[in-house]
């Protein structure tokens, strides 16, 4: 995947000015606010840019495919919700482990999932990720230490939970990240994930995506007070940043990941969002106040990092519409090795119901060269 | 008989569950995205403006929470019709159903008159999260009455049976019938009696007895095979149409028991258990199953067809038992 | 039953005097300071005593049917916290609705169930509140506005939601009420429940019985936060009480009572106690620091009432402990009534699986005078 | 063959989980008042002691995150056996048990080597939540391993692969036999394969499949008879010995499955159904059930009994079909 790995690569050479240790006491900052990150050099600046990009990119592709009817069953996308799932992703190191939702592609692209994979799982084609067995983004590259989603919400905040109990019964220095949507905060199992992990100060980073909307069930529906309230009640702290500026999801995660790291325990952060798309391909969204659309299309995620490239970073702006449009082609390219991936053979269709032997997961990569450049840490080929 | 429209198994669901609604004003519906929009599949579609937020309530992503406060609704007096998105999130309400409200009136002598709406059913790629069929897992709780209706107008007249009963019943809708099949239907009051099986084709040599898209796909193999096949749709699955069962395999002397569901435990092994147990004297061949293998049903099409029922297997089925 | 219905009636006339509106604004009173309620006349002050010494009297009663081998199972109780359920199911009305758990007992007999039917139901008799079908607490008397606990904790929690739901639809001024333990907060369902309730603002009141342990599980495996802080990030009051004092137990409920009927929404109390038996018959209490119990001990909710009857309110010593011999004889002719029960018939062990018509819940007794002067509401007969 | 020692079930059990635990470090228990409590039955007792809080941990009221935290370490190479305080709570995991535990390796070819352990089954008024046996659910519930032990050594054996299968197993502990069965158990590892059924006893007129407590029934009926009965003891549910079975089954031409949990769709209707179709031609008389009726289990001794299968109960129902 050529044009992320160049920039990953440049980014090695940057990283001893900002090698600090974790700043811990960063205070929360509000939705809105603009955030600008220490810990994020150039390259990694650029390599934001381009996972968000890539993640918009990739879903419009699918759209286009499912309305051609290459996709079978519903679809399902993130859009304006890009710079979640990459600001927090890009925090972690490669030996941490990620359950990733149906909103956050961004993230599997970060661990390194292609783009191909994705869409060819999406198609049910033997080249996706789960092979044609799940679809949607219901997988988990296990390989890049990825435990995939099921539908049930929000079911893998305990499974989350359980593998950062397994990191602290071992004394590991690793961090498990998930994430679910403001709906799924009133379902049973959220507050049994969070309360356990609160209990035994879990190394777990939880990222509630609040994007008004539960399917069509406002907020006031779900909710009678924002849960990011509730965190300190389980005993660890809730932060509340604005879900479309990247930095701000990146610092929250990595000073999240940092203390969870060093035996401070989870962390709760709501990235506030708006989901610009329906809940599925199906759905009209009439429940929805237009004026809404308005407000948070001026805030696109990926503009606006684009923007503030040009603006703070010294991006050119054709710098910028360059590595957009660079991903764009990528991502067509990979369309085209989707679409050339068979169907899987039905001969197969009940195998692999039971394990024979044990699959270990693997570790994902971790582009971000705070990482990269740490010695006790192999930084994973592209 | 009242006027009957031709309506589809989905209309017939809403029209079923409007008429109740507006004949009893106990009946209230509650689940998730079924007020302002309607439903996942549009059931309730124009309800919330017809009967207001009250009686047809957006709630939580919740099912403990939705099926127990039914369960409280229904002690006090009211006719709650919970709404699962998909069946297959039954097993995050299954505790208040299984525990809660199946066993209430065996326990307390308290009644919890209450629908459970589960749509199920694979067929279009929903993947291994929204294609189950749960039904059997009901069976195994006693006190949960389970309907699967495979007509429109038994998806309308079981779901007034089902919310006109004083227990809890789960009540089985097939998506892959929403728009496929259509029918008849009365159009005004129109009730099913729990527990009866139907007809659906006679015959005199082999008796397919299935439910649900079984119905359909049996009742096409036995047309395209032309061959002497009885079809019994049984409908109701708790109670269990014992006598209809018994009385087809005893006429014909060959059973085939079909459903999409998997097959360990399933429906098919209680009916062909009941046939295996009770017409034993009349049976002129095995007792075959068509089902699911026992797997997670699985997103892509070729896999998908793999492991559902096809028209093709039922044919086959059909023919080994005839020719045995 | 005798002793105390006697006294209910003599409430009656006492009852003029205290008819203000229920005070919305009392402040929440700190665990240990002693509650003085002017909602309580003398008559109900003897009531308060007489029920909480039944609940003793009738567990200890039971103890020894259980040490006889009568009562197969187990046997559960809730020894020390009897000023939970009588203070609290005091302060409802007969329209009122009540979900009572396994160391509630004294709501039960409140609401009008004799001790000879709870006996009976731990005998497993046809003489029991569920003619045998379930044992322990298990049970709610229909005719008496309750439904019965089912052992997976706290499950009614969301049933009382529901009833209290159907409260609001019909714009009813009624209450639900149920109880749950400290371990039972952990539960997915609690929260589910507490959510819902906090959205739609329904009238239900919880009340937590925080007696330290959930079976041998000490609070601080349980949560790492007091649960009754979490009541505000769902959108109500909690109120943390002491659980000991029934006094106290029942300002806090009838407070909420009101503000439940008055559109105000949910409640949380949380009443500070300790069990003073085990989880169960079986249990040896291993896991209690011996010092617990002396310091609990010199707290039990009924010696120490008794004795601020005495100090505070104008009773003797010997009524006071006429009251209590009252009500052991009391139980002793109800543990006769209960053992001549014959045990079920076993030709109706399948019988009832399905409902056959409805039922309906009736209404329960409402001994607080404050009900029984209602003119809109019926007091019913012992 | 390695010594053996006369222990009761619940010892295998313990024993089991101990020396896995000693073997592998891999090994951790988590449930609700499994430490210093050492379990309400008191499998664990002692294990605190000997392995830490950390392998030996006692968890919030939470069955979900019980099992949906095992799944997590299981992921990440740790061997977590769940125990569940009765069988009967399942239900309030049962989420994370059918939908993450068991589709995981089908969807992800992620292996999760985890045990649920199940104590179940009725017999001593332990009311409608305290007696069930839930297996059948799992059975529908494709992805699911499931044993139920009904010797001492087979519970230490089947405890020892269920922990070394690298898939989620639910094991179903017979607490009507913890203290009641008391058996010959190798000293040292001991391991039996899932998936094997056990001729508990041969004969030659009438086989009775059966498997936990109703093993026990079935031999004593035998011995009292004095008849020419089979037993044949499943062990496992899933994967199921078809291949016993069906040998059972032909060799005597006459079948009698039984066990305590409720009839419909249970694991008798799935034995029943197998042989009915697939030993159809050697069976010399109906193939008969012997389950509990479909109620929930009371608690009263007398209405207990009426419902959960009795000796004189299986002693008939032999009687009956050895007549046949
Ligand atoms: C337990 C459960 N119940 C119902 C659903 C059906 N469903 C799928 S997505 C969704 C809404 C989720 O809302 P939210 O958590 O806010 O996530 P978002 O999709 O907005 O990111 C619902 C109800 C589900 N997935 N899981
Ligand atoms: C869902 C569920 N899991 C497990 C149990 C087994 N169990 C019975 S009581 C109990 C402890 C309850 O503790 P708490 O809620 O504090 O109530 P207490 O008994 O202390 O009043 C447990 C774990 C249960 N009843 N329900
Ligand atoms: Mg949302
Ligand atoms: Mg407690």
């Amino acid at each position: 995947m050529e044009p992320v790995n160049g920039a990953v690569a440049s980014a090695r050479d940057e990283v001893g000015d900002r090698r600090e240790s974790a700043d811990r006491d960063a205070p929360g900052r509000e939705a809105g606010e603009v955030a600008r990150s220490t810990f994020l050099n150039r390259a990694d600046r650029a390599n934001l840019l381009r996972y968000m990009a890539m993640m918009r990119s990739a879903e419009e592709r699918a759209i286009t495919l499912y309305r051609q009817g290459k996709i079978p069953g519903s679809f399902y996308d993130g859009a304006g919700q890009e710079a979640i799932s990459v600001g927090s992703s890009y925090a972690l190191g490669p030996r941490d482990r990620m359950c990733i939702l149906h909103r956050d592609l961004g993230a599997h692209f970060v661990r390194g999932v292609t783009p191909d994979r994705y869409l060819a799982n999406y198609m049910g084609r033997a080249g996706g990720v789960t092979g044609g067995r799940d679809g949607n983004l219901h997988f988990g590259d296990r390989e890049l230490g990825c435990v995939g989603m099921v539908s049930m919400l929000p079911d893998m905040a305990p499974v989350a939970t359980g593998m950062a109990l397994s990191f602290k019964l071992r004394g590991e220095p690793r961090v498990a990240m998930t994430y679910f949507g403001d709906g799924s905060t009133a379902n049973g199992q959220w507050h049994e994930a969070l309360n356990f992990a609160g209990v035994h100060l879990l190394p777990v980073v939880f990222v509630l995506e609040n994007n008004g909307f539960a399917y069509s069930t406002p907020n006031e529906l779900e909710f009678a007070v924002d849960p990011v309230e509730r965190a300190a009640t389980y005993g660890f702290p809730g932060e509340l940043i604005d879900g479309n500026d990247v930095e701000a999801v990146f610092e929250a995660s990595r000073i999240a990941a940092a203390r969870a790291r060093e035996g401070g325990g989870p962390t709760l952060i709501e990235c506030r969002t708006m989901r610009m798309h329906g809940h599925g391909a199906h759905d009209d969204m009439r429940y929805v106040p237009p004026e809404m659309f308005e407000e948070w299309s001026a805030r696109d995620p990926i503009d606006r990092y684009g923007e503030r490239l040009v603006a703070e970073h010294g991006f050119s702006a054709d710098e910028v519409e360059r590595i957009r449009a660079e991903v764009k082609a990528y991502v067509d390219e990979c369309a085209q090795t989707a679409l050339a991936s068979p169907m899987p053979d039905p001969a197969t269709a009940t195998d692999g119901v039971f394990a024979d032997d044990l699959t270990p997961l693997g570790d994902g990569k971790a582009p971000w060269s705070y990482w990269a450049e740490r010695p006790d840490v192999e930084r994973s080929a592209a | 008989m009242s006027a009957a429209t031709e309506v589809t198994y989905l209309e017939a669901i809403s029209d079923g569950l409007r008429q109740e609604m507006r004949r009893d004003p106990s009946v209230l519906c509650i689940g998730e995205d079924i007020g302002a929009f309607g439903g996942a599949f549009k059931v309730t579609d124009g309800f919330i403006e017809e009967f207001g937020a009250g009686r047809v309530m957006d709630a939580p992503l919740a099912e403990n929470a939705i099926i127990g406060a039914a369960v409280g609704a229904a002690a006090e007096g009211l006719r709650p019709v919970c709404e699962m998105q998909f069946a297959d999130f039954i097993s995050c309400g299954f505790d208040q159903l299984v525990n809660v409200a199946a066993k209430m009136h065996y326990r307390q002598g308290l009644a919890v008159p209450m629908v459970v709406r589960l749509p199920s059913g694979g067929g279009f790629s929903g993947g291994p999260f929204h294609s189950q069929n749960p039904e059997a897992w009901f069976l195994q709780s006693p006190g949960l009455k389970v309907v699967a209706p495979a007509t429109a107008a038994d998806a309308k007249g079981l779901l007034t049976a089902a919310i006109r009963d004083p227990n809890p019943v789960c009540y089985l809708e097939h998506k892959g019938l929403y728009r496929y099949v259509k029918g008849e239907v009365p159009a005004g009051e129109h009730e099913v009696a729990l527990g009866e099986a139907r007809l659906a084709r006679e015959g005199g040599e082999l008796s397919v007895i299935t439910y649900g898209s079984g119905v359909h796909l049996a009742l096409e193999a036995a047309a395209d095979l032309d061959e002497d096949i009885e079809v019994l749709d049984l409908r109701s699955l708790c109670p269990l149409d014992t006598e209809a069962i018994l009385a087809s395999a005893r006429k014909t002397g060959k059973v085939l028991v079909a459903h999409e569901a998997t097959q360990s435990c399933g429906v098919g092994a209680e009916v062909a258990a009941l046939v295996a147990a009770e017409a034993f004297e009349d049976l002129d061949g095995p007792v075959r199953r068509l089902t699911a293998p026992d797997v997670p049903i699985p997103f892509s099409p070729p896999l998908e067809q793999a492991v559902l029922p096809q028209l093709d297997d039922m044919k086959e089925a059909c023919r080994e038992l005839l020719a045995y």
